[in-house]
């Protein structure tokens, strides 16, 4: 097995973690975090497995470059956004997420 | 409810990562590859770095939209900063070594920035890398209060932020006469690509420092 | 095992743990400054996957200019948090 | 072909162009730019029509280099529909627009510029032969609609832009993870190479990447039960944007599900699967209508109706899987029908809501009194996209929903047939209760003030095109069959 191969492997398990925090934590800030986790596994995928015969490929790096820059963009609007609604509602977190009578924590 | 919730996400989670990584032990020879393609038309591309070549010609394509993306984005951050801008005060003056500092630091960023770019053509480096300096002059430059306002962003840096794309959009025009959309001479690949490169480096170094000041700037 | 295999499961090792942790531990700057981590972590990784023009992208915007926005907006958090009490 | 005047490449640099142009114009500028480049769009995508008439479908290789080391464009039928439909509704809308928010600034600054880069997206998406390429024209387009969405701010459409944003990350990434497996299986992108190399057998990596992508897309387009971010974002946007995000923004990403269920992925499709797809579909029409009756806000209920009318779309997947030829066209076509109709419609429909907002000063439907004697054209409109969303004759509905019922009577899945007439009656049912409420007098304390001209007019001619399509839309259904395998 190729040291690529093992990244993408890696990518797959980073995915899935950025995945479940995504979907399981009600906390802004945190499924922006998850979601830069997330694509940083299908990132390591698109690499790792497009060098799994041990050659590097510049191909699918150039489209990683393309894709983080893509994801600062996607990132700075998600926080303008989280802060916007931290301004209307004192709240990071999306309405229906938030039981009411729940303590604000951070 | 909740919990048993949580704990089949969890396993659909874990789940996809196992199929994932039994797909990706389970691969065949690859069909296609593109490494060997890159090398041999990098002659024609206009530039010596393989990955250059990639991200301004054989997939600029992908670049331009990708640049896109990036002023869009800051387009929305300016959205929502306008509309926070009740909250906004001005921003204390900032602090005297911050300014010395920054002053200092600077030039010495946009000389790194320059060097980046050039290097771009021939080894890892680039318009991305290049302007990532960039932004990190522009955000220093903005913190110690000497960029003019980003809530209102006026003509000048309008014209900065969208300089990138417009000569890139031009370039890529240029081409139809004698070709396809983003079609370079070979003999000219070289030049036209750093011309390229030159305003996106300014105009992503502005974004990026944009997408951070637009927002920092209303922060009480 | 070869010396590189042993950095590669590390390092794999250290990413998977500063992924998890940025998305589980309790108090959110802490969040941000492993998820920082982890972005250091992936630009070596990168460095690892012969890909020195990501390494270098990686770092300077995945690490550098995410984790100053992530930053900013805990500031603003902290902020908006204080106001009330004031 | 290397004419400068191509119009192909032209689809997509010009809204890029116009787009930044406004940007640079500066804050709520750039309206009559855009309105004069959309109309040269159309003009454009009329071209592109002409040329596969007359010549079939188009392989463009963007930078000379060509598929798998550079980047393909492809221009077939259904790519030209899609097209032809964009800019149909993009230029009623900028007219719409532009009256709209001189009534109405709130988030006039930067929706010219946004709207470029949407419709730039979209064209692009269109257009793409590379699945790479593709995931940037989704990312282009999800951020603008997000970013539209924001335009205007306020508590309510925050949230929804929040949601919205985090549904389309996920369904891109999703998208970004599958492409990730094919290009790590075959090492290319490109469709015109991969579509050759997949077959039945094909490896786990491209089941698994197709699932992926598929369920990425889905909830991009908001198929039940992926809806939930759908009303919120479209009930909450200013007119204009909603009228965009409805009628084009989600059909983009089923066109995607269209073309690759029906070429790249076109050997791993099941019965199963296709089936599980229009029981999504019914359960989208019945609940979607369901709700739509129960609102109470204009916006909200027009905003249902599009999760519902989604479903019929993807009635054409149990059609089209697996079945004799003929029921399959017809399907398909029943199916591109319904996308070209409901965008027409749908658009009309929330541009009307918008005029009847405008002119009552709230977006509540018991408040409607009046409407009728001041401003009649904007209720005829309603009226008339409504006709078309129902299904009846002579609108483009009634030919998209004539073409799904023949293909399920073909096939002999009646049941599908039930789906749409419950759906049709549902729809009559939420389309009434709006035009009953505007019959009414004025109520008491309520003020209806008229609004300007054109909101009236582009409106209406938005609602018209949706009935004619279905006197006339014969041609469009031959454009279809260009470069479709037989």
């Amino acid at each position: 097995m190729s040291a690529a191969l093992l990244y993408a492997l890696a990518g797959a398990a980073l995915f899935a973690i950025g995945l479940a925090g995504l979907l399981l934590q009600p906390h802004l800030l945190r499924k922006i975090l998850a979601f830069n986790i997330l694509g940083s596994g299908a990132f390591l995928i698109l690499v790792g497995l497009g060098q799994r015969d041990g050659t590097a490929d510049p191909v699918p790096q150039a489209m990683v470059l393309t894709g983080i820059v893509v994801a600062i963009a996607a990132t700075a609007l998600a926080l303008a956004l989280a802060r916007q609604l931290l301004d209307l509602t004192g709240q990071m977190r999306l309405p229906e997420d938030r039981p009411d009578a729940e303590p604000v924590d951070d | 409810m909740k919990v048993w919730l949580t704990a089949l996400i969890a396993l659909l989670c874990s789940g996809l990562a196992l199929a994932l990584g039994a797909a990706m032990l389970a691969l065949p020879e690859f069909v296609v590859r593109l490494p060997g393609q890159v090398t041999a038309n990098l002659v024609d591309s206009g530039v010596a770095h393989p990955v250059t070549a990639v991200l301004l010609n054989f997939r600029g394509y992908d670049t331009l939209l990708e640049v896109a993306v990036l002023l869009l984005a800051l387009l929305g951050v300016f959205a929502l900063s306008h509309h926070a801008s009740g909250h906004a005060h001005p921003s204390a003056p900032a602090h005297p070594v911050l300014q010395t500092l920054a002053q200092l630091l600077a030039p010495l960023m946009v000389l790194v920035a320059g060097y980046l770019l050039w290097v771009g053509a021939h080894a890892p480096g680039g318009a991305f890398q290049a302007g990532a300096v960039l932004a990190a002059a522009g955000v220093l430059l903005g913190l110690a209060g000497l960029l003019p306002a980003w809530a209102q962003p006026g003509v000048l840096l309008r014209g900065g932020l969208a300089l990138g794309l417009l000569v890139f959009l031009a370039v890529a025009v240029a081409g139809l006469p004698q070709g396809e959309l983003l079609h370079y001479p070979p003999a000219l690949a070289g030049a036209l690509i750093l011309l390229v490169e030159a305003g996106l480096t300014l105009s992503i170094g502005l974004t990026l420092a944009g997408l951070y000041l637009a927002s920092a700037g209303w922060r009480q | 095992m070869t010396p590189a295999l042993a950095f590669d499961l590390l390092l794999i090792a250290a990413l998977l743990w500063s992924a998890a942790r940025a998305l589980t531990i309790a108090d959110v700057f802490h969040a941000v400054v492993l998820f920082i981590v982890f972005g250091l972590l992936m630009a070596l990784a990168w460095a690892r996957l012969s890909a020195p023009d990501i390494a270098l992208a990686e770092a300077a915007i995945g690490a550098g200019l995410t984790g100053a926005l992530l930053l900013d907006a805990i500031g603003h958090l902290r902020a908006k948090r204080r106001e009330p009490e004031q | 072909m290397t004419d400068f005047l191509d119009p192909l490449p032209w689809l997509i640099v010009l809204p890029l162009a116009w787009g930044t142009l406004a940007f640079l114009l500066g804050p709520g500028r750039g309206g009559r730019l855009a309105v004069a480049a959309i109309a040269l769009q159309g003009v454009l995508a009329l071209q592109l029509a002409g040329q596969l008439i007359d010549s079939g479908a188009r392989v463009y290789a963007v930078g000379g280099w060509g598929a798998s080391l550079g980047i393909d464009l492809m221009a077939d039928g259904l790519a030209a529909v899609m097209l032809l439909l964009t800019q149909a509704v993009a230029l009623p809308l900028a007219v719409y627009a532009r009256g709209y928010f001189a009534a109405h600034p709130k988030g006039r600054a930067l929706f010219w510029p946004m709207t470029g880069f949407l419709l730039a997206a979209l064209n692009a998406l269109f257009l793409s032969a590379d699945l790479f390429n593709i995931y940037v024209t989704l990312e282009l387009l999800g951020l603008a609609a997000v970013g539209l969405v924001a335009i205007a701010g306020g508590r309510q459409p925050v949230t929804a832009a929040m949601r919205y944003l985090f549904a389309t990350l996920l369904g891109s990434s999703a998208y970004l993870l599958g492409v990730a497996l094919i290009y790590g299986t075959y090492g290319s992108v490109s469709l015109v190479v991969l579509t050759p190399l997949i077959h039945s057998g094909a490896p786990l990596a491209v089941t698994l990447a197709a699932a992926l992508m598929l369920l990425g897309l889905l909830l991009k387009t908001a198929l039940f039960p992926f809806h939930f971010w759908l009303p919120p974002a479209h009930g909450g946007a200013p007119a204009p944007v909603s009228a965009l995000l409805s009628a084009l923004v989600i059909k983009a990403t089923f066109y995607l599900v269209l073309r690759l269920w029906l070429e790249l992925f076109a050997p791993l499709t099941t019965v199963a699967a296709a089936q599980l797809l229009g029981v999504l579909g019914a359960a989208a029409i019945l609940w979607g209508s369901v709700l739509a009756l129960t609102q109470s806000r204009l916006k909200m209920l027009v905003a249902y109706s599009t999760v519902a009318q989604v479903g019929y779309l993807f009635l054409l997947f149990p059609l089209a899987t697996l079945v004799p030829p003929d029921a399959a066209d017809s399907a398909v076509q029943g199916g591109v029908m319904q996308a070209v109709a409901h965008g027409l419609a749908k658009a009309a429909m929330f541009a009307t809501a918008g005029s009847m907002i405008v002119a009552t000063g709230r977006d509540d439907i018991g408040h409607l009194g009046g409407i009728d004697t001041r401003l009649p054209l904007t209720l005829f409109s309603f009226g008339l996209a409504g006709v078309t969303l129902m299904g009846l004759p002579p609108s483009g509905g009634f030919s998209a929903k004539w073409l799904l019922l023949s293909a399920a009577l073909e096939t002999g899945q009646w049941w599908w047939v039930v789906v749409m007439i419950v759906g049709g009656l549902l729809t009559a049912a939420y389309v009434f209760k709006v035009l009953r409420r505007a019959f009414l007098p004025v109520a008491e304390g309520d003020h209806v003030a008229r609004v300007p001209r054109t909101l009236e007019f582009s409106a209406f001619a938005l609602a018209l095109a949706a009935i004619l399509l279905g006197l006339f839309g014969a041609p469009l259904l031959d454009l279809l069959a260009i470069g479709r395998a037989a």
